[in-house]
């Protein structure tokens, strides 16, 4: 099938164009110094950036995007519940750019205001738009399973006298914790493999660094700035580690969440 | 019968009136649909005022324009076009295979090409969007070094690569749904001698059909919001109308991002806001179709 | 007005060449020299719609890259062609001199600097604008990505190859720029001279004030080509592009963005 | 056929349905203007399918609220905790303990996804505060009562949905048996089982009847006349009491 | 209990199982040494619930290779268009022809989510090439045959889930016999339809014995005896055949 193809081709791509980068200039790849104009060409700080990022922003969005969904299930505020998933379901089509414009407008004047230090653009910024980024589509996913799941044994235990938040706390989540999990690997690898916000919102700084007000660089964001350079230049060479580095990170979340499944499947 | 036993007296637990869970869903969902409520209200607010013909063709007529007699300058009317045709190719490239590849992993298991299949289609969703892009520019920098010296980024380029991002939630909306057929109604078609094609085509697929548009949809929304992909593969600030497959194009997503970092007049943040706006429009309007058909294939189901 | 419609018999004059071609022509890459392109590409496309003209911005290096690829006819850069990329077979077409200068939010009430200072902000030694007679703030400091000719230009001439601190901003664009530190009013960052209006200023570099005729002058040293690059000798459209960018019409467009033009190489 | 109940003098009047009617979807399915229902008896509701029976329990103690199509008008009053309650007056807050002091038993076998063991104690730690031993020892007199102790009880941590259908179904039965209800709602509890099954289910209603208050629901004519001391007939939706057998 | 079929003298062996075993999950549910099945006959399958009735019905026309986790082992040949068949040897193209001969109907009524005409011309279009009229013949006789057409002549184009239950089972059964089997598989026809309605099906299937060669499942005593030419007991998986009744 074609489709097998293109993904071979990809990983042949991306691979023939990594290996020999890796293979002449690794260790210096694993530094965490850019400085291009010294011949230094280090990734790590982008790395460092795309974790930070995405680890934090899933961390924040996931326990909320928890609350919406069980919002959404709670028979109280049913009548509120389908409104909420309206909006999710708006939100999720709203694509990234119109937030990053919403957040250059908003969000980081605001955040200049606030901090002194900051420039606005920093990964702070870049955090939040990415945690209403990737909450309705860790909602939607949570909704589509559980609220099946709440049906489902939503009279039998009811019939038990238990309250429907009972019923979600001790038997709907601790029965879903896969779906929870696949839930936060999915915002995740959304947020990881996100280009635009901090492209737009993270201030693009090759440093790394452990404040949040702090301006840095993702990887996806490296591979927008350099590809404009010359190729065969060591800057052009970085992307494809870049690229492999995130390839890397995408097989490794889709390995789990095969798993995952899996042992799913298996405990039906 | 024996004297009953007096019944264990417990101790009933205290019904608190309000359970914190409902404290916390509330303030999750208030906090959730007020953000959300915010970037909505903020884009609207900012790009209603710029929605006029001016906006879409500039000083061009806009008959003119739109019959393709005049080209537009500084108006956004190209970027939606090439959005649209943008949109329109990727679909063509990735539905057959998508919704080909999802019956054919729901039918055939347990074939060694759907044991390659799956995983493959499984890895190319959690592919970044930028990957791609990064794909489709080494790829036609390598064809033209190898045998296709004419080949050049483009929309057909970059069709090609949001086919293969979007590829996989055809395949997987496809292959769920068909997957949720209830097993009964399988023993029911093979017990009345269909045969697995004409199961396939008679009665799965017609019972799926409002799954799989609104896959559709979904992909339709994806292929029209990505900027990473198109900018690395044949998105440019200037192109005018499209005008081919094998020519660059511009796109809303694109323009956004252009001039919303580098407006340099009140007209070019307009435009900002006002391809915004009608982004937002078209991608919430396809969503709100696909919402739909979910919402009225729960009822018939 | 008389002038005007002379000018306008002028300019119709060197579309004529257009007049029964068709055909695309795609250009790339220096942000700098964006509004010269447009408006040149405009005129020409409102003469003869039967032309298409692309322009993508990118920076130098995506100009350098991509015609080198032969991925567009036109590349242009805001610096000289590096050896590497001259090896291609490129040839360089300088139409314009521009200079870089230092841009600062309009509410910042710094109005000189010296280039030591310069330096010494973007190594990170200076990190307040109270350090430089300025109200107490940290300044934020903004850079352009690898690709750019304005940064090389900037980083050669002006900072002397010192390197640039790590926590600089990076922004795509002159364009993006201008923007930013319209914006921020803590920022400091750098740009075309073309590129500059109310919206940010320029302070004065050791006195002087940068301006296309302090670079003319020479007074102002920071001063670069704009070139338009092709892979070869252009012909056809390409070629009758770049003679209408060399031609009086052409330099108006280029005096209008602001640099100053230069005459045909013959 | 002669069961201790029979023999009970007095029939004490527990509860007490008037005007109750459900509308499912704006259909109404089941009415019912008057019935008394009487302590210690087995009451046995019998109709063909379709006719509201499930309904018509679930009524009892107000599980009809947790369908979102559904609505109830009416009153029906129970004795729970020694105390008359209009249970249709019940604020939402109020109603797990009702449903804890009617408890029911489903058509069909439906375990909650978890162990055994935990199907047990979840709605056992909802509703009290027990401490370990007291839990062990209700869970286990629960599951002897509904005669499943013996096979279950070196397995209590196997998924529940691993049981065979007749355990499920006994499961159900004891998960709430265990929770101490006063009236006891049977929906078809020997549905698609087989005869030996039957019986020894039919064997544990009578032998319960003597703790509670049992409405069950039996579509066959032999175990309506082997349990019932009052028989409720379902036709159409109108639900009504006929003479005992 | 007099009918046509028993009066008839000669028993004629139209199918044979031999050393049959059917696994689900790896777990043998069914065994079945030896077993004939005679020609326009009723042979009743009763035994208790899991017992595998229902996956031995599966295994005669191979429906079970349907469900990924079932294997079956052994022979079963069936005489099928008057030639002997070894079914367990057919390949995969051959078995919707296999499934049209040996047409089934299941415990629960399973109509395509279709309308009730469609859910009789789908699978005879899939089967057969045939004109308008010709399709209308077969599909109003089936439909009188089951008992079902002057219900539902007039709303042809209704959903089919829209019918009630019996109604659905009937027409399950119709479209089945439109398909012209030769052998048919009713599973529990009547379970959990009340007493009239499993009259009506009951004598239906008296009547279609002068037709058709049937294997039917049955929990009832009453219904074995009143149907039953010869008897299948399923016990614990070991499927034999018993006396008549
Ligand atoms: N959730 C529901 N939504 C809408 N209608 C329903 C629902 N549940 C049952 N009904 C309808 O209500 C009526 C009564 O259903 P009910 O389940 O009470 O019947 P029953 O007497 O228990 O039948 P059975 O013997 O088949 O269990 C039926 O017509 C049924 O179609
Ligand atoms: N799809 C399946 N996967 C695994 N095991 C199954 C499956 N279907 C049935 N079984 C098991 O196979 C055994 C036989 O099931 P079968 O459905 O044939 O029983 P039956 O005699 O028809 O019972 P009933 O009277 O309840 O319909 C049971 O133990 C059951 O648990
Ligand atoms: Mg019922
Ligand atoms: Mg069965
Ligand atoms: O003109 P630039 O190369 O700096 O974009």
């Amino acid at each position: 099938m074609a489709v097998l193809g293109l993904i071979v081709a990809l990983f042949a791509f991306i691979f023939s164009f990594a290996a020999p980068v890796f293979m002449s200039s690794g260790a210096e790849l694993m530094s965490s110094n850019w400085r291009p104009e010294n011949q230094q060409f280090g990734i790590t700080a982008m790395l460092k950036g795309s974790l930070i990022l995405a680890v934090i922003s899933t961390l924040a969005a996931f326990p909320i995007a928890l609350g919406v969904s069980c919002f959404c299930l709670i028979p109280k505020f049913s009548k509120l519940a389908k409104p909420v998933i309206v909006v999710t379901r708006l939100a999720a089509g709203i694509p990234t750019v119109v937030y990053a414009v919403c957040a250059l407008f908003i969000l980081v004047p605001l955040v200049r205001q606030s901090f002194t230090a900051s420039s606005g653009l920093c990964l702070l910024s870049a955090i939040i738009v990415m945690i209403i980024l990737i909450m309705p589509t860790m909602i939607v996913l949570l909704n589509t399973q559980l609220a099946p799941s709440f049906q489902r044994h939503q009279l039998t235990a009811n019939s038990l006298g238990m309250s429907d938040e009972q019923v979600i706390c001790k038997v709907i989540l601790p029965v879903s914790s896969k779906a929870l999990a696949s839930a936060a690997i999915l915002g995740f690898s959304r947020a990881i493999g996100d280009t635009m916000i901090p492209l737009m919102l993270a201030g693009n700084a090759a440093q790394s660094t452990g404040s949040l007000l702090d301006s840095a660089r993702t990887l996806t964001a490296h591979i927008g700035l350099v590809i404009a350079t010359e190729k065969g230049s060591p800057e052009y060479n970085s992307l494809f580690a870049a690229g492999f580095i995130l390839l890397l990170s995408s097989l490794t979340v889709t390995i789990i969440v095969r798993r995952l499944e899996q042992t799913h499947a298996a405990h039906d | 019968m024996t004297k009953q036993e007096p019944k264990p007296s417990y101790s009933p637990r205290r019904s608190c009136r309000t359970h914190w869970l409902q404290v916390y869903a509330l303030a999750c969902a208030c906090f959730f649909t007020s953000l959300v409520g915010l970037c909505l209200a903020y884009i609207i607010y900012r790009g209603s005022p710029t929605l006029s013909t001016s906006l879409f063709f500039g000083d061009t007529a806009p008959l003119a324009a739109i019959l393709g007699r005049q080209p537009i300058w500084d108006g956004i009317w190209p970027a939606c076009a090439g959005t649209l045709s943008l949109v329109a190719t990727s679909l063509a490239l990735a539905i057959p295979p998508g919704v080909a590849a999802g019956i054919y992993l729901a039918e055939f298991p347990k074939s060694w090409l759907s044991r390659c299949v799956g995983p493959a289609i499984d890895i190319l969703a959690g592919i970044p969007s930028i990957l791609m892009g990064l794909f489709g520019f080494t790829l036609i920098i390598t064809l033209r070094s190898l045998t296709l010296p004419t080949a050049n980024t483009s929309l057909l380029l970059s069709g090609l690569c949001i086919a293969m991002l979007i590829l996989p939630y055809l395949a997987s909306t496809t292959r769920t749904a068909l997957l949720a057929i209830p097993s009964q109604l399988r023993l029911t078609a093979n017990s009345l001698g269909f045969n697995q094609w004409q199961a396939i085509y008679r009665i799965y697929l017609p019972r799926c059909k409002t799954a799989i548009i609104s896959g559709i949809m979904l992909a339709t929304g994806r292929a029209a919001e990505d900027t990473a992909v198109i900018m690395l593969t044949g998105a440019v600030a200037n192109a005018g109308m499209p005008a081919g497959l094998l020519e660059r194009y511009e796109a809303l997503p694109f323009t956004i991002y252009y001039y919303s970092s580098q407006y340099q007049s009140q007209q070019e943040l307009n435009m900002v806001f006002g391809a915004a706006l009608t982004l937002l429009i078209f991608t919430t309007t396809i969503f709100t179709i696909a919402g739909k058909i979910i919402s009225n294939q729960h009822d018939t189901f | 007005s008389d002038s005007s419609s002379k000018q306008n018999e002028n300019a119709s004059a060197e579309l004529k060449v257009f007049a029964d071609q068709s055909g695309k022509l795609d250009i790339a890459g220096g942000t700098a020299h964006i509004p010269v392109m447009k408006a040149a590409a405009k005129e020409i496309m409102q003469f003869n719609p039967q032309i298409k003209i692309t322009i993508a911005g990118g920076g130098s290096g995506v100009g350098a890259q991509q015609v080198a690829e032969g991925l567009v006819q036109i590349g242009n850069t805001g610096r000289p062609l590096k050896e590497s990329e001259a090896s291609r077979g490129l040839i360089s077409h300088a139409f314009a001199v521009d200079g870089v200068a230092i841009i600062l939010n309009p509410t910042n009430p710094v109005a000189s600097l010296t280039q030591q200072q310069v330096i010494d902000i973007y190594s990170g030694k200076i990190t307040n604008w109270e350090q430089l007679g300025g109200v107490e703030n940290p300044i934020s400091l903004y850079t352009r990505d690898e690709a750019s000719g304005t940064r090389a230009v900037f980083f050669k001439k002006l900072l002397k190859q010192t390197p640039i601190a790590k926590s600089a901003n990076v922004v795509p664009s002159n364009g993006a720029m201008k923007t930013s530190i319209a914006n921020d009013p803590a920022a400091i960052g750098y740009s075309s001279i073309g590129f500059i209006d109310d919206s940010v200023s320029a302070p004065q570099l050791d006195g002087v004030t940068p301006s296309n005729e302090a670079c003319l002058s020479g007074e102002y040293p920071i001063t670069r080509k704009l070139f338009m690059n092709t892979q070869g000798e252009p012909s056809g459209i390409t070629a009758d592009f770049i003679q209408f960018i060399f031609s009086p019409s052409g330099a108006a467009f280029i005096e209008k963005s602001g640099y100053i033009a230069i005459n045909a190489p013959e | 056929m002669i069961h201790s109940n029979k023999s009970m003098p007095a029939n004490k009047i527990i509860g007490n349905v008037s005007e109750l009617e459900v509308a499912l979807d704006n259909k109404v399915v089941i009415k019912c203007d008057q019935l008394e229902i009487y302590q210690n008896k087995i009451h046995v509701l019998t109709g063909p399918s379709g006719s509201g029976k499930s309904t018509f329990l679930r009524a009892l103690n107000r599980l009809n609220d947790c369908l979102s199509n559904a609505r109830t008008r009416g009153s029906i009053c129970l004795q729970i905790d020694g105390k008359e309650t209009s249970i249709d007056k019940l604020k939402p807050t109020q109603l797990p303990h009702l449903r804890r002091k009617v408890g029911m038993v489903f058509q069909s076998p439906n375990p909650l996804p978890v162990s055994i063991e935990k199907n047990m104690l979840l709605p056992l730690r909802a509703a009290y505060k027990l401490s370990k031993p007291e839990e062990q020892e209700i869970t286990q007199q629960a599951l002897q009562l509904a005669g499943l102790w013996h096979e279950v009880k070196d397995r209590m941590h196997l998924a529940a949905d691993k049981l065979s259908g007749g355990q499920q179904q006994r499961l159900c039965l004891a998960r709430t048996l265990a929770l101490q209800p006063e009236i006891l709602l049977l929906d078809e509890p020997t549905a698609s089982l087989d005869p030996q099954m039957t019986e020894q289910i039919e064997d544990t209603i009578l032998q319960l009847a003597d703790r509670f208050t049992i409405v069950t629901v039996s579509h066959s004519l032999a175990q309506t006349s082997k349990l019932a001391d009052f028989i409720i007939k379902a036709e159409d939706g109108i639900i009504s009491a006929s003479q005992p057998t």
